[in-house]
Formats: C-alpha cells, structure tokens, sequence
C-alpha cells in the first residue's frame, strides 16, 4: 500500500484522546498526596497521611467487604445464568431464539437509575427488607445481558456437531454441557465473569437505590464525596484507580491466554 | 440465629417464602457474613439514621467508650431525604434518628416513629426549657424527643474576599456574582428569600406570597454558582474559593477554619432558620432500651461538651454549656438570648407546592 | 437427540425467572406505581392519570428538552472525538493495537464516580486548568463557567461514556474486508471518497450501537450532573432521584421514570433501524 | 436367514413445512458397506441421524440390531457417528478424545487405555497420541474420528460424507484405508456420500435417493447398468438422455422413436410403457461409437462433430443429430475433427428405455 498522510494525524488524536481519558486519573492521584486538606493547584507539599487516615477507618473496610460479597455472589449468579441462558437460547431456542436473546438483554437499554428505582417500587410494594442481598438481585439484572451477549458471540463459533458426537458417544446433557461446551465457553466464560466482576463492583446507582444499612465501596466513596471532608476521597479513589488497572491487566492477559488456549 | 437476625436478612411479607426460595436455591444465602458478623457480635449495635455531624468516627468512638454502644451510622443529607428513606423501607432498617423538631408530627402520624418513655430520659432536667418543652416534640401526648443540641442554618462568608457580612443582602448581591451558594432544599431557601422579602412567617406564606419568592429566586439565579445539596457540597466550595458567600450549616466552620480558611458565621439580621434536634426511636425498632439510653446520653453534660468541642454545635443542655469556657461560648455564639432572633423550622401549608415552586426556580 | 423438559426448563427458565422476577415485575410495579398517588405521606392505590398530567406542565417538558439537548451533546461530541481513535486503532495499527485497545477500556475499570469527581478537581477555580493558566497569564481571572455549568457536565459524561461508543465502533470497523476498500480505491475513489462513500455507511452499524451506549446513560444520568452541574443544569435523572430520595413521590418519579423510558426505547427503535447500512446484511 | 442391523419402515422427518424424508423404508444387511449417495437435499443425511438418534422421526419404525431405537442415547448404544467434519473436542488431545466413548461406557482405566491403543495401532495413530485435534492433517483428524466411534466397538458405523473435507489425494488413499478397515473389523457401516465415485468405490450396496425418497437400492454394478431412472443414470456415471416416443412394448423391451430414428432397448423393473408414450432413452457415452461408418452396430446413425476432448485415456466426442447432441467415449485420441459429419452407434443391449422425466429433457440439446 501507498504512504498513508492520514494516519500520523490519527494517531496524534488517538494520543491526545488517551491523555483526555488518563489526565483526570492522575490529577486524582496528585491530589491524594496533598498536603493541604483544601483541594487547591497546585497541591502544597506531600504527605501519606490521608492514606494513613484510610487504612485506620474501619468503616472502609466493612464496604470493601461488602462490596466484594456483593461483587462476588453477582459473578456467581450472572455467570451461572447467563451462560446457561446463552446455551439454551442457542440449543433449544429454535425460532424463538431472537426473541429470547432480545428480551434478555432489555436491561441493557434501561439506565441504572431507572432500574434502581423500579426494583425500590418493587421491594417497596411487597415490603422487603433492603439488604444486600437486594443490591445483589439488582447487579444480577444488570449484568446478566453482558453475560449473555459475550456468551453468545462465542456460541456463534460454536460447532453443535461437537455436542452431537459427544451425546452420540453416549454423554449426558449435562456431562455434554461439563465437558464439552463449558471448556469451549471458557474465554466468554472469564470474560464475563471479569465483566460482571467490575460492573457490580462499582455500580453505585443501583446500590445506591436498592441497599439498606450496608455500604459497598462506591456507595463509601458517594457518602464521603457528600458528607466528608474530602482529601481522603482523593486517596481511596487513587487505589480504586491503581487495583482496578493491576486487575484490568491480570484480567486482560489471563483472558488473552484463555483465547489462545481455546483456539488451538 | 437470632429471629431478629433473620428479619435483616430476608425480605418479609409475601414474597418472602418466594425469594427466600429462589435466594437459597441460588446459593445466594452465601452472601450473608455481612449480616451474620452483625449477628454475632455482641449484640449492643444501633442502626443510627443521622446528619453526618453525630455520626462522626469521634461520636461513634464516644459511644463505644462510655456506652459499650455501637452505633452503625447511614447519614442523611436533608430531612426530606431522612423521611423518604424511612417511608421506602428504612422502618426495617433503622432503630434511631435524628429529625428536627418540624418532623416529628408528620413523622408520628405516618407511623414512622416510637414515642420515648419519658422517665428514661433522667438528663432531661438541665435542658432549656423552651427547647424541652416545645409542643412540637409531642403528637397525641406522647414524646417523641427531647433535643440535645440547637442551632441555625445561617450565612457563611469568607472574610478575606467579603469582609463581614450580616445581611441577607449579601447573597443577593451582584458583587458577588457567580460566588454565591444556596441550598438545594425549599425548606431552607424559599424561607430566606421570604425573610429577605420581609415576609415574617415564611411557613405559613400563601400562593401570592410564593410567587413573590419564586420571581426573586428567579432574578437571583444569575448571581448563584451552585445550589448545594450536601454539607461537602458547600464546605468544598468555600474552601476552593469557588464561592464566597453561602448558605449554609455550621457543620462547615470548624473543618474550614482548620484549612485555613478564614470564614465567618452569621445570623442575618432579618433571621436565621433555627431548628432543634433529638433523638428520636423509629417505629417498631427491637432496641427501644437501649434507643432510650443513648438519647438519655446525649443529653448529658458530657455528650453536650463533646459535642460543643468537636463540632461547634449548641448543646441543649445548661449544664454542658456551664463545662465550656466562656470564650469558647462566645466564640459558637450560642447565645441562648438571640434564640428570639431564629424563624423555628416549620412545615409549610402546602409542601408539595413548595417543592413545586422549587423545581421551578431551579429549571427556570 | 432430545432434550428432557426439565433440562431445557434449567436451562432457559432459570435466567429469564431472574429476569422476570428482578427487572420485569418491579418495571411493571413502576407502571403501576405511576398510575397511583401520595396522600398523607402515603402511597394510595387510586387509579390517577395525574402524574402524566403534571409532567406535560412547562416545567418537566423544559427539563426533559434540557436532558436530551445534554445527552445529544455528549454523544455527539463522543462520536467526533471516538470516531477516528476507533478507526485508527481498527485499520491503522497493528503492532500495538491490543495495548492501544486495553488503554481505551480501562478507564472502564475505574469507578465512575472517581471519574465524574476529577472532574472539580480539574475545572474548578482552584482547578487545573484555571491556576495554570493564570499562571502563564494567560488569564487574569479564573473562569468560571468551567465548573458547575452544563460544559463540565458534558464533558464529564463525554470522558465517562465514549470508551462505550469506540468499542462496537471498532467491531465493526475492524470487520470490513479490506478488499472492500482496496476494489473502492481501484475504482477510482478518493480517501474521501472511498471514506464517505464506504467506511462510513459500513460503520454505520457500530456508529448506531455506540451512540445508544452514550445516549441511554446520559438520559439517565444524576450523579454527574449533581456534582458538576450548575444552578442551569438540572437533569432528569435528578427529578427522577429526587421523588424517591428526598419526596417519596414514588408515583410521580414512576411516570416520570416511564416517560424517561418511551424517548429512550424510541430513540433506540430508531436509531438501530436506521442504523442499518443499505444492501448490507 | 439374513440378518439386518438397520431397519427402516415408512420413516417421515419433517422440519416445519418442509419433508426432508418422505416415507422411506430400507434394510441394510448385517456386516456391509451400504451407501446412501444423492445430491444435498435428498434426506440422506437427515435418514442417517435419524438412524444415529440425532433426530427423532415424525413417523415410521427405525430399529437397530433388532431393537426400536431409544430417544435417550446413552453409551449402550448399538451406533455410532462419524461427523462431516469430524466434531474433534478441540480441547482434549487425541488420546482424550479416543478415549471419551469409553470413558461415558465407565470402562476400568487399564481397559479403556488398552482398547484407545489398539485403534491407534489400527489406524497408524500411535505417533500422534497427545496432540490436539488443530495440530493434525485433515486425513490424521478423520482417523482420529474413526477411532474414537470405533473405539466403542458399535454395531453399526455411521458416516456423515467422512471424506468431504479432504483434497482428492486424501480422499482417494482414505477410501482405500476405510475399506480395508471396515474389512478388518467386520461391522456395518451407512455411508452417506453425494460423491458417486466415492459411494461405486467403497459400498456392498447403494441407496440412490432424491427428495426425500429411495429411488434405487441396489449393488454398485446393478445401479450402473441397470438404472430404474433417468434421474438414477444421471447421478451415477455419464448418460446419454433422448427424448423418445414408444412405438412397441415387447416383454422387457421396447423401441422407440427419436427424431433420429428408432431405437430399441430395455425396460427396466416393471416399466412397461404403453405406445405413445414419451420416454427417455439411455445409452452410456462408453456404450456409444463414432467414426466414419459403417459401423456395424444394431444401431446407427449419423451427425455432426460438434467437441471434441480428451480426456487421458478415452477421447469425449460430441454429435450433433439434429437438435440432439450424443455423446461417445472412443479410446485413445479421436481421428475426426471439429465440424466432420461422422457416424455413430450402439448395440441394443446397452439401451435403456426409462420414464419420462421432465427435469431431464432437453438435456440432449445443451
């Protein structure tokens, strides 16, 4: 092919929109070194203190918690539910199986906030105690169409005569589904889990409407950014920002070899 | 486990067998230690609903060393939101909070809150009596409070750029165009702008009368940076310089001056909006004792000076503020003298309407 | 081959139950909410079609224009910025690609309440961008329309939502066979031809998907603009919390709610039948 | 008394508004190499899942060594399935996946690593044991595919155009291996091929189907030489198709008259065409000679060289009579050329006279 005279200039813009995307995650970051506790630029000297101050609040330590529990069960049910739903859709949902796949994935074009709300009428109506477990039923609801749409764009690749030989030699449908279709789905598998890990983690609209006395970590950070004096607020958000990167990595290179593994 | 326990964990009434089916078939029970820590423990643990001042760390601390108390505070942000929170479900989730006196009859007849035994409340005697016995406090003849702190919502300044305020005028003042912050909340701003008006009883203002407060809210608008709706909201704002003159709680002075920032606090002349707070048990809490024995403590000596130091707040209470030094009195202005100068926090007549004309200003 | 009942119920009723039971009952219960009214600080289950009436006052219609005049911004500007970084990550690289693509995601990772807060951090007074340029001089005062203003709004949702926009944007960009464009090229089109004339309708697909996943969250959008918005910027979305954070007005928020959801639903019907490029499955 | 391993008895499939199989009935003998050869669309693939289990008849009685087939699969039973293309778990190596059959059978370990061996000594597979299926050739993948149907040691081996996906190398030394093993291990296997060289080459016996019904069942050699149908000489081998009319029925012949004369042949079955009747008349291109006459055949006539290819071997000639082209396989390379009028010619016993099939008119004037 020719030169290309477009492409230095896409790629300027591609820079300058990665810094538009990373400057106010740094800024953040400089900002949790602050000595002073107003938030003024430049910052005046350095200090760890505010992490200090956050390691010591128990508080934070409860909402992690919690919102590892929340993020943890909603990995859990999502991904069990979706894959299965994405397998069935694909196995049994014959001409049925585009509607099916559509109405699972409605929530998908329903704000947050107007799932929070439709789950608090809900749980107001029949006058159920908000607790966790009520935060989790609304983060399944939001991440199970994700979990069904990575689910599927892998199923399209999916060969049924696979299934076929495996019941054909005498395989159950669930030891087909065990040993045959599971480790096909395993790359979609990771990758929704991750996805549904990281979506409830930090979903806060939703919790927000649907918690009761329990605080997850995004639902601390929203408090803090409302009632607390805020220097600390720049140090927690700094670690949510430096963990959620390492594990964006991991994620990413762990999904990456599971693709490779899947192809050969 | 104890029933109690259970309640917190499992949604009640009809659907409860339902989902309690559909949860534990879904492994969701797993989901729990939260709750069941909360179980375990030793069970002397408060779900406290409050304005984020009483359930600072160093209140929740306070209560544990003297008390043995533990109090697992979820702030609120404005009284509207305490009683949303509270009609959507919080009966079931809360066992105290901390309304203003305006509260309580509205509160009481929803059935959102328990009365208080009367006799529990030892400490009752060193408080101001125009605070003790206020009828607001009682619906019925039963208690429902007896507040431990006063104060006013007023004007905050930062002295460097405004020098000393005390009007209502200097919020509606061009010079300060585009550093000026009000509060997100008709109860608080549709009464200044009618103070500001003149009118004398801004609760109990008519439809003309509203109409006149919406056009200067309106004509002030340009004036105005930010409604704020969180006590962060207005402290960040007049530590980073992005307004000048608010507003606002006194919550924000002493973390301000702290920064460094030099800001001052002021009853307008034409009245500042006074309110009382108590601590008050909500419908149905199993902890009604020890809900009793905590607002017992807070109107103690001890609880007022504490809460004196730590957040600059007037203690209900004579016998706290006879503890603190005469400076220190002076300089939190808690005159108990100038409390003919607040307008008392009441309901307006037609609420609705009031959030209505609000919305309105606010999209205008 | 045949599947037993019970094993295609397990597989096909468990996650639509959940569904059903967790987003279609309480999205109907929101119906029915609407169609209800608070009285005494209660919610009465009378039938009432004030609530919509309320909501066809000046007030909510002015509110609701200003929540899709936001949201228009910031897909738009999303696109225009979104557009080449996916194109330029899709046919112009390959040997950083991958990295390209991990470093657009994963802002995604980061909480977007961290994000929306940098933004004061950046645009206030005492921000960034004001204290540096008064201190090259270019400015004397700061400026103020930066921060609480419908401009930090937008520009806090246009950093939060486009890495949603790029992705199916690069999807589809990624797809079209490059033969396509080399046939395009043999025929005599222009870059800006062949741009205009192929890439762009073929992409069309992406561009849809992408500006729903912009448009959606901005309609709904209330923590953001809490934060950044000015006394003029008031949301929807905020109306919406507001009726069940601070009113328990849940049967007005409700209609309110549903309403929201009708421009949305129509904006999507829309936008992805439109969406198709012609003469392309 | 013969014994069938497969038995069909008026099996229907339908998929919504479409009949895939129509009715068909059908015994394959115990031990045999039977195929069912047709082109894509004919139901021969829907007949031998239906036989696997795969898909459940609409109607009809299919049994297996005897038995009705259960719809719930399970290892016991008696048949086993060698997909198009091979269905190979792409995450379990060779080894892994021989052995997955035998491992739904629950057989002891010792057992099942015993009999994964010996296939891969039957198969020459024991080089490639722990590959994955994407490290293999095509032809090494289909051995793994046999291996692993046949490790289960089924009564009966179904095979789903097993060679389809091989170049014709491959698929011509494959050929050879699966009839020297269906030989080797005795069992019977459906076949299902649209290739008729591939289904001539390997089967006791063909089944010749279109649109979902058997048109012809029969040995290789009976279906070449004595087709029931135009359709039947069409699909197997090269014919000659005329348009003819019946002038005389005479027990198992007839004559009848082109528009290049009258030819007499034989009726195939119980064909027996009444005078008047349109008809098609089937001679085979190697049946047919051409060169300057006499030729001293039963029949003659003469035309117009319209092709002329060579094919290695035989040369293809092409005449034209009229508005029918003939076409004749004479050895070695044709003397005449393009445009010469020749002579051409056949003895009776070589011609068909088959019924009249519309799809196959006007084939003589391409």
């Amino acid at each position: 092919m020719r030169r290309d005279p477009v492409k230095p200039f896409l790629a300027a813009w591609t820079v300058l929109v990665l810094l538009f995307l990373f400057a106010p995650l740094f800024v953040v970051a400089l900002f949790s070194f602050n000595e002073s506790s107003i938030s003024r630029f430049p910052i005046r000297g350095f200090t760890l203190a505010w992490y200090q101050k956050l390691f010591a609040n128990t508080a934070l330590h409860e909402a992690l918690w919690n919102s590892l529990i929340v993020a943890i069960a909603t990995v859990a049910i999502s991904t069990a539910l979706g894959i299965g739903a994405a397998v069935g859709i694909h196995r049994y949902g014959g001409r049925y199986g585009g509607a099916l796949r559509s109405f699972s994935l409605t929530p998908m074009m329903v704000p947050r906030l107007i799932i929070g709300i439709a789950l608090l009428t809900f749980y107001n109506l029949f006058q159920t105690n908000l607790s966790l477990l009520t935060v989790i039923a609304g983060h399944v609801v939001m991440t199970l169409p994700y979990v069904i749409l990575i689910a599927s764009a892998r199923l399209v690749g999916f060969d049924k005569s696979m299934e076929e030989a495996a019941w054909d030699l005498g395989a159950g449908t669930f030891t087909i589904f065990r040993e045959v279709t599971l480790p096909f789905l395993k790359p979609a598998v990771v990758a929704a889990a991750l996805m549904s890990f990281t979506l409830s983690f930090d979903e806060v609209v939703v919790t927000f409407f649907t918690t009761g006395n329990d605080n997850t970590l995004p639902m601390m950070i929203w408090s803090m950014l409302r009632f607390g004096i805020t220097p600390e607020v720049n140090s927690i958000a700094t670690l949510t920002i430096v963990a959620s990167g390492a594990f964006a990595l991991v994620a990413e290179m762990s999904l990456r070899r599971a693709q490779v593994g899947s192809t050969r | 486990m104890s029933r109690e326990t259970m309640n917190l964990l499992l949604p009640s009434g009809m659907s409860r067998r339902g989902l309690m089916r559909l949860m534990a078939a879904s492994g969701l029970l797993a989901a729990a230690p939260a709750s069941l820590r909360q179980a375990f423990a030793q069970d002397k643990s408060l779900n406290y609903f409050t304005w984020s001042s009483w359930g600072a760390p160093e209140f929740v601390a306070d209560a544990k060393k003297k008390l043995g108390i533990d109090l697992k505070p979820t702030f609120y942000s404005s009284s509207d939101e305490m009683m949303a929170k509270l009609r959507g479900g919080g009966t079931r989730l809360y066992d105290m909070i901390v309304p203003v006196q305006n509260y309580i009859e509205p509160a009481a007849k929803a059935g959102l809150i328990e009365p208080l035994d009367p006799a529990a409340l030892t400490n009752k005697k060193d408080i101001f009596q125009q605070f003790a016995e206020s009828p607001q406090w009682r619906v019925d003849g039963k208690l429902y409070g007896i507040p431990f702190v006063w104060g006013a919502n007023a004007i905050a300044y930062n002295r460097k750029e405004t020098g000393e305020v005390d009007s209502l005028d200097a919020l509606f003042d061009p010079k300060y165009k585009g550093r000026i912050a009000l509060r997100d909340e008709p109860e608080d701003t549709l009464a200044i702008a009618a103070l500001k008006l003149g009118i004398k009883a801004p609760y109990s203002m008519g439809e003309k009368e509203l109409q006149e407060v919406k056009k200067l809210l309106i004509s002030q608008k340009p004036l105005v940076r930010a409604y704020w709706k969180n006590v962060a909201d207005v402290q960040n704002m007049l530590a980073s310089g992005e307004v000048v003159v608010a507003w606002s709680f006194l919550a924000v002075i002493a973390p301000l001056r702290r920064a460094g920032v030099d800001v001052g606090w002021v009853w307008p002349k034409e009245g500042a909006i006074g309110w009382n707070e108590s601590i008050t048990p909500v419908k149905g809490t199993s902890k009604l004792k020890l809900v009793e024995e905590y607002a017992n403590f807070t109107l103690s000596p001890e609880y007022g000076e504490f809460m004196a130091r730590n957040t600059r707040y007037a203690p209900a209470s004579k016998a706290a503020i006879a503890r603190l030094e005469p400076e220190l009195v002076k300089d939190l202005g808690i005159d108990i003298n100038n409390v003919g100068r607040l307008v008392f926090k009441d309901i307006p007549k037609d609420k609705s309407r009031w959030n209505e004309i609000w919305n309105e200003v606010k999209a205008a | 081959m045949r599947p037993s009942v019970g094993t295609v119920l397990s597989f096909l009723a468990a996650p639509k139950l959940w569904l059903v039971v967790f987003f279609v009952l309480p999205m109907m219960t929101m119906v029915l909410y609407s169609f209800w009214r608070v009285a005494d600080y209660q919610i009465v289950a009378d039938f009432t079609l004030r609530n919509y009436e309320k909501i066809g006052g000046s007030l909510y219609v002015g509110v609701f224009l200003r929540t899709i005049r936001i949201s228009i911004y910031v897909t738009v500007l999303s696109l225009l910025i979104g557009y080449p970084v996916a194109y330029f990550l899709a046919r112009k690289v390959r040997r950083f690609k991958l990295t390209l693509l991990l470093l657009v995601i994963l802002p995604l990772w980061t909480s977007y309440l961290v994000r929306t807060y940098a933004w004061m951090l950046i645009l206030g007074t005492q921000g960034v961008i004001n204290q540096s340029l008064m201190a090259v001089g270019l400015i004397e005062e700061p400026i103020s329309w930066l921060l609480y203003s419908d401009f930090a709004v937008t520009i806090a949702l246009v950093h939060i939502y486009m890495p949603y926009l790029i992705l199916p944007l690069y999807a589809v960009l990624e797809k079209i066979n490059p033969s396509i464009l080399e046939a395009a090229w043999d025929l005599g089109g222009g870059r800006i031809r062949t741009f205009l004339s192929v890439i762009l309708p073929l992409s069309l697909p992406g561009i849809a998907t992408g500006c729903l996943f912009v448009f959606i969250p901005s309609m709904g959008a209330f923590v953001t603009p809490e934060l950044l918005g000015g006394t003029r910027s008031i949301m929807i979305g905020s109306i919406i919390a507001q009726q069940f954070g601070v009113a328990y007005e849940y049967p007005f928020g409700s209609a309110l709610a549903l309403v929201l959801m009708g421009i949305i639903f129509a904006t999507a019907a829309f936008s992805l039948r439109y969406g198709k490029p012609k003469g392309l499955a | 008394m013969k014994q069938y391993d497969v038995e069909l008895s008026g099996v229907v499939k339908r998929f919504g508004s479409f009949t895939a199989v129509d009715g068909i009935s059908l015994a394959v003998e115990r031990g045999k190499f039977v195929t069912l050869l047709g082109p894509s669309g004919c139901g021969k693939t829907t007949t031998l899942r239906m036989i696997g289990g795969l898909e459940v008849p609409d109607g009809g009685t299919i049994r297996v060594a005897g038995e009705p087939l259960s719809p719930d699969g399970g290892a016991s039973r008696p048949t086993r399935m060698v997909f198009q293309n091979y269905a190979l778990f792409p995450h379990m190596t060779v080894t892994e996946n021989v052995a997955f059959g035998l491992r739904m059978q629950r057989l002891p370990r010792g057992e099942i690593e015993q009999r994964v061996n010996e296939m891969f000594a039957l198969l020459g597979l024991a080089s490639q044991v722990g590959k994955y299926p994407h490290q293999l050739s095509g032809g090494q993948q289909q051995r793994v595919a046999l291996a692993r149907a046949l490790v289960t040691r089924p009564r009966v081996l179904l095979l789903d155009e097993p060679l389809g996906a091989l170049d014709l190398k491959m698929r011509k030394h494959m050929q050879n291996e699966l009839k020297r093993l269906q030989r080797e291990v005795g069992i019977t296997f459906v076949y299902v091929t649209h290739d008729q060289e591939e289904a001539m080459n390997l089967s006791d016996s063909i089944v010749v189907m279109d649109h979902g019904h058997i048109v012809q069942h029969g040995s290789p050699s009976e279906i070449y030489q004595d087709p029931v149908s135009a359709y039947v000489a069409d699909f197997i081998g090269e014919a000659n198709l005329l348009v003819a009319t019946v002038i005389a029925v005479d027990g198992t012949s007839a004559v009848a008259e082109t528009e290049f004369g009258r030819i007499a042949g034989h009726l195939p079955g119980d064909f027996r065409p009444r005078g008047g009747e349109k008809v098609l008349v089937c001679v085979r291109p190697e049946h047919v000679a051409v060169g300057p006459g006499p030729l001293a055949l039963e029949f003659e006539g003469a035309g117009t060289v319209r092709d002329i290819a060579y094919l290695g071997g035989v040369s293809r000639v092409a005449v034209q009579v009229g508005g029918a082209v003939v076409r004749a396989d004479t050895p070695g390379l044709f003397a005449g050329r393009m445009a010469d009028a020749t002579a051409f010619g056949w003895q009776a016993e070589n011609v068909r006279v088959l019924p009249y099939d519309a799809r196959f008119d006007g084939h003589v004037e391409e």
